[in-house]
């Protein structure tokens, strides 16, 4: 399987999501964001990190760069896009994902592990991960508070597009074990055809016991299968 | 304009000095030349104080591959791996403002790394405020340290480690250290040497402004009522431009085009061309015109005294230009070629045809003053303090006061502000006693911590100065790394002061001692002086940073206890010292007696059986014993995985108090698997290592054996809850 | 021709920053406060003597980049 | 009483934002951008009738807590 990685200024987990794809057994590449066309590819990953500084709005001003529009006509085709953190940012700045991530509710940045819970293993992200399975991610962001209108919303829950939730060691989702203040503890969502997920939590940074764990393994070996 | 003694002043420069300018250049100095020699000869960048006393410090070891005198240090740790790492102060700038200060900082830090080829791999930082009830400490800390994650976090290299300390002595000048560590092919370091003639003189980077005019004589300076009026412009920093700066050079230093290259940090363009000249022995013609500049109207005055953030200065090999150029457009950066080289052993400083100043590069650097200032020598206190006659408090209840102090609380507040992860090669993060970094995609790591004992200093500069390299060195065997070189900031008050002076000279001498006798040699390092306000100086600080090496990393060890039922073995003797100790000072406010002794053949066989026993496998957790005694470090063995413990009591009748709180150093607490007992005892006695076993690991209680018995769960919020409600 | 924009979150839109300034000048001692919001500012000069097709050039920077207009609402006023 | 209150960033102060900005704005395809820089903005309510008292609260909270003042400047507005 195929993967891209775009590369933007500033972007920051971009060797990081690179080294868990080639693990993953990828055949990946990275894009630089002045290129005009994107390769033949599978899968195409934002990665994490400060594109441009986040200066003006996190993601604003990657989200207007050239190969953006090639993202976007790929994703149109049925290609695979995630976009992790900031990646998950740029791709509400484009539109490919619906609603915003404002500051988190402490106004600090956060990193820590935090447990997350699989609201949806029926996608082609998620397949190999149990429903309900409780995972605990690295989370690095002052921008993860996710938001949305309601109409918007509703349709998230009905249509089961939220993929992680942020819960508690026991998998209870509440204002207690959410870290940033996002609406319904959500971590991660998909758009309406499944094909586009945006998570604020780092899977790449979790794939290696001596570093941390590996629950974010499976999250690559779900697209690869 | 006429140079009046009051524009000397103003320049930090007294009588004398411009005397010796006027003999120098043999004639009077314009201004531009003035603010050349006054950002040369200050404190910050000629060391004019401290120099006669850092030649002392031991430098040099097989693994040492560039100590002291580049931009970083430099060691070898195999394969062609080499960690470039260093220390420096940025206290001034963030007392001033704290966000831009501290991110500033940082930036600085990093540059000294990358500038030679290293890609940075891990960032530390030592903070210093004043006591938490200062009207300006809350927003002191909240600033320094948002603007510490703010810089890290955005250019992408992982804070995980440092400490974070109050004390009232730092009410009004704050000390922020920030420590970068990188790693580079032991046969691509880049060296700040100009070589050769004729060849050109690259400004890349950031554009110059008005920021920092004068800062490095700030930086040199006292504050007082007026610091306000000298404000200069304050510096901002920019991670994301030292982002796409860090890429282009390392893309740059792929092939052979530099020469040679450096970063303009204190006094700027003034420093960087000054510094890379004189240790080639070669002259710089630079045509300021050229450069960069953010305002309209820039003087060359202000153009070579800018401490605008995040630029380079590079010699290039003759033919390269193009490429290079091409290389800093990719990444959006100005490309400038400003000057030349030659063999005048001159600044020549052009603007718009004409020659605005000249200066002999030696009146600027070999010929700088150097001072060998009057020092006192301090005298070792007796412990005259008589535990008997101290109100009496139950030992419960000293474990919870310190616990609760802001200097023992837990520093998550502050830890979860930094990206600690990111690279994906943190094995251990803050809140070990060291953290550990892979090496991308080998399986070797190294440790690192940060360290400083700015009371036992004050108390004793000589103990003191043993004290935090043996602290250092313990943090790094913990966590099962060998120690093998460090780096330092010296933070301290007025050098014309003779205590401070005695305090630099006899702090200096008790790092030597123990660097010489762990074999621990310093590679690079930062002196900060000035440190007070009128007159009042504050404690000698310090700051020790060292990096281990683990050969191969299967198991990240750590402080935490790891399962129930497993032996506690205490490794050093006990004498139950409370000079100077955590006990004194939070449960009645004493600062008194000399710090606990340093017995260096102890710490060093100690230390050495203690790694020993790691590199077998013999131990499931370890941890120093430092600030609080053995009572703190069982506390913090518990309190991460919420695993209990119970302690007998000593066996010989001693004070509990001495006991548990003493700070005797030297010491380890070990936990070991009750069925590797046996083989740990015989190796420790076989290596007259002295060691109790002082009890075992149980579910869910802190307790020492008919004395305290605390619910782990407890003492683990007690522990998290000041900066959540400061 | 030099003009002033501001940027200000949509009213059903959650405003956490400002939620925390509020809370924030209370525990300074500041009483009386009713509400505050928080938003962006931006200073534009463009090179344009026609104050109708500055306005457009200005209107256009808003929606194409400086405003996310999915939580952000703007105002434009000249400056002299 | 409202108010608004607009904060810049000092003449001569670096503005990475600002710089960021400008460049994306121009490769947008937007000419004639002479400068641009980023600043903040409040709207502020307070329970204060009297003009003076409510501007000197406003004051207050912005040398308190809303603008760093060795960095920025700051101008209040009265809003009706
Ligand atoms: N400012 C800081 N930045 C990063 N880590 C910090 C900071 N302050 C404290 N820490 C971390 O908190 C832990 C406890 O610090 P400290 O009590 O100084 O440890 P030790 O006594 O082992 O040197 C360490 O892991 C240290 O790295
Ligand atoms: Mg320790």
């Amino acid at each position: 399987m195929r993967s891209s990685v775009i590369v933007f200024p500033g972007s920051n987990c971009d060797r990081d999501i690179a080294v868990a794809l080639e693990k993953m057994q990828f055949k990946n590449q990275m894009v630089w964001h002045k290129e005009s066309k994107l390769p033949k590819t599978d899968l195409i990953v934002v990665p994490g990190g400060f594109s441009y500084g986040d200066y003006l709005r996190s993601g604003a001003i990657a989200g207007k760069s050239l190969i953006i529009d090639e993202v976007i006509k790929a994703a149109a085709a049925g290609c695979l896009v995630l976009g992790i953190c900031n990646g998950f940012q740029i791709l509400t700045e484009t539109g490919l994902l619906k609603g915003t991530l404002l500051r988190n509710k402490n106004l600090k940045f956060i990193n820590k592990d935090v447990n997350l819970i699989v609201s949806n293993n029926k996608t082609k992200f998620t397949s190999k991960y149990e429903l309900n399975q409780i995972l605990k991610i690295n989370i690095a962001h002052n921008e993860g508070n996710y938001f949305t209108n309601p109409q918007h919303l509703e349709k998230l829950k009905k249509e089961n597009l939220i993929a992680f939730k942020y819960c508690d060691e026991k998998g209870d989702i509440n204002k207690d074990s959410n870290p940033n203040g996002a609406m319904e503890n959500i971590a991660g969502i998909f758009n309406d055809k499944k094909n586009i997920l945006g998570m604020m939590p780092h899977p790449e940074r979790m794939i290696d016991k001596t570093i941390s764990n590996s629950d974010g393994v499976n999250l690559f070996s779900s697209l690869i299968s | 304009m006429k140079i009046t003694d009051k524009i000397i002043k103003n320049h930090g420069l007294n009588l004398e000095e411009y005397k010796r300018i006027q003999k120098l250049l043999k004639r009077n100095p314009n201004l531009l030349e003035l603010g050349i020699f006054s950002a040369m000869w200050n404190e910050h960048c000629s060391y004019k104080s401290s120099r006669v006393h850092l030649k002392k410090l031991p430098t040099k070891s097989k693994h040492v591959i560039q100590g002291p005198g580049e931009n970083a240090g430099v060691i070898d740790i195999g394969d062609n791996d080499a960690i470039i790492f260093k220390i420096e102060s940025h206290n001034h700038p963030s007392y001033i403002e704290p966000y831009q200060g501290a991110a500033t900082g940082v930036g600085g830090i990093l540059r000294d790394v990358f500038t030679m080829g290293a890609r940075p791999i891990a960032l530390l930082n030592s903070i210093h405020f004043g006591s938490p009830e200062h009207p300006k400490t809350k927003s002191l800390l909240n600033g320094v340290v948002a603007g510490i994650g703010g810089y890290g976090n955005c250019i992408g290299i992982p804070t995980v480690a440092g400490e974070t300390k109050f004390n009232e002595t730092y009410n009004e000048n704050i000390l922020v250290n920030a420590m970068a560590v990188g790693h580079v092919n032991k046969n691509k370091i880049f060296y700040s040497q100009a070589k050769g003639l004729n060849k050109s003189v690259v400004y890349v980077g950031s554009k110059t402004g008005r920021d920092g005019i004068h800062g490095a004589s700030m930086a040199s300076a006292e504050f007082d009522e007026n610091s306000e009026e000298k404000k200069p412009t304050v510096q901002v920093g920019d991670p994301f431009t030292e982002k796409l700066l860090l890429e282009a050079c390392l893309e740059l230093m792929k092939d052979d085009s530099i020469i040679s290259i450096q970063d303009m940090g204190a006094a700027g363009l003034t420093s960087s061309s000054v510094e890379m000249a004189s240790k080639g022995s070669l002259g710089i013609e630079l045509e300021l015109d050229k450069v960069p500049c953010r305002e309209e109207n820039m003087t060359p005055y202000e153009m070579m005294l800018s401490e605008s953030q995040e630029r380079m200065l590079i010699i290039l090999e003759d033919n390269k230009e193009n490429q290079a150029r091409k290389i800093f457009e990719k990444w959006d950066l100005d490309f400038v070629i400003i000057g030349k080289t030659n063999n005048t052993k001159n600044l020549t400083l052009k603007f718009n045809g004409e020659i605005k100043g000249e200066i002999p590069i030696d009146a600027l650097a070999s010929e700088a003053p150097v001072y060998d200032r009057k020092w006192i020598k301090k005298k070792l206190q007796k412990n005259k303090f008589d535990l008997k006659k101290f109100k009496k408090i139950k030992l419960e209840d000293a474990l919870i006061k310190i616990l609760s102090s802001p200097n023992h609380s837990n520093k998550s507040w502050i830890t979860d502000q930094y990206d600690q992860m990111v690279m994906c090669d943190t094995a251990k993060r803050s809140g070990a006693d060291a953290a550990i970094i892979r090496i991308h995609n080998k399986d070797k790591a190294i440790a690192v911590s940060v360290d400083s004992s700015a009371n036992y200093c004050k108390s004793h500069p000589i103990t003191g100065g043993k004290q935090i390299v043996c602290e250092n060195w313990r943090n790094i065997i913990s966590v099962g790394a060998k120690p093998i070189a460090i780096t330092n900031c010296l933070n301290f008050g007025n050098p014309e002061n003779k205590e401070v002076m005695g305090e630099f000279a006899e702090c200096i001498d008790g790092i030597k001692e123990a660097c010489e006798f762990l074999n621990y040699p310093i590679v690079s390092g930062n002196v900060s002086f000035y440190n007070g306000t009128n007159k009042k100086n504050i404690y000698p600080t310090p700051v020790i940073g060292g990096v281990g090496l683990i050969k191969k990393l299967t198991k990240p060890l750590d402080h935490s206890f790891k399962q129930e039922k497993s032996e506690i073995i205490l490794i050093g003797k006990t004498f139950g010292h409370l000079g100077q100790s955590c006990f004194l000072k939070e449960n009645y406010s004493l600062a008194e007696g000399s710090p606990p002794d340093i017995n260096l053949t102890n710490e060093k066989n100690n230390g050495e059986i203690v790694l020993k026993l790691i590199n077998e496998n013999l131990v499931y957790s370890v941890h120093d014993v430092s600030n609080g005694g053995l009572i703190i470090s069982l506390c913090e063995m518990s309190m991460v995985n919420r695993i209990g413990v119970k302690i007998e009591k000593p066996k010989k009748l001693r004070n509990l108090f001495e006991y548990f709180f003493g700070e005797d150093q030297g010491r380890y607490v070990l936990e070991i698997d009750s069925k590797q007992i046996r083989k740990v005892e015989k190796i420790l006695k076989l290596n007259n290592i002295y060691y109790e076993k002082i009890g075992h690991t149980q579910k869910k209680y802190f307790e020492i054996d008919g004395e305290l018995k605390v619910d782990i769960n407890e003492l683990f919020k007690i522990n998290n809850n000041w900066y959540n409600s400061y | 021709m030099k003009f002033s924009v501001t940027v200000t979150l949509k009213k059903d839109v959650l405003d956490p920053q400002g939620k925390v300034v509020h809370n924030t000048l209370t525990n300074l001692g500041i009483d009386n406060l009713k509400s505050i919001r928080q938003g962006k500012f931006f200073e534009i000069e463009v090179h344009e003597i026609d104050q109708k097709k500055a306005e457009d050039k200005v209107k256009e920077m808003c929606e194409k980049l400086l405003v996310n207009l999915i939580i952000e609402d703007f105002q434009i006023n000249k400056l002299q």
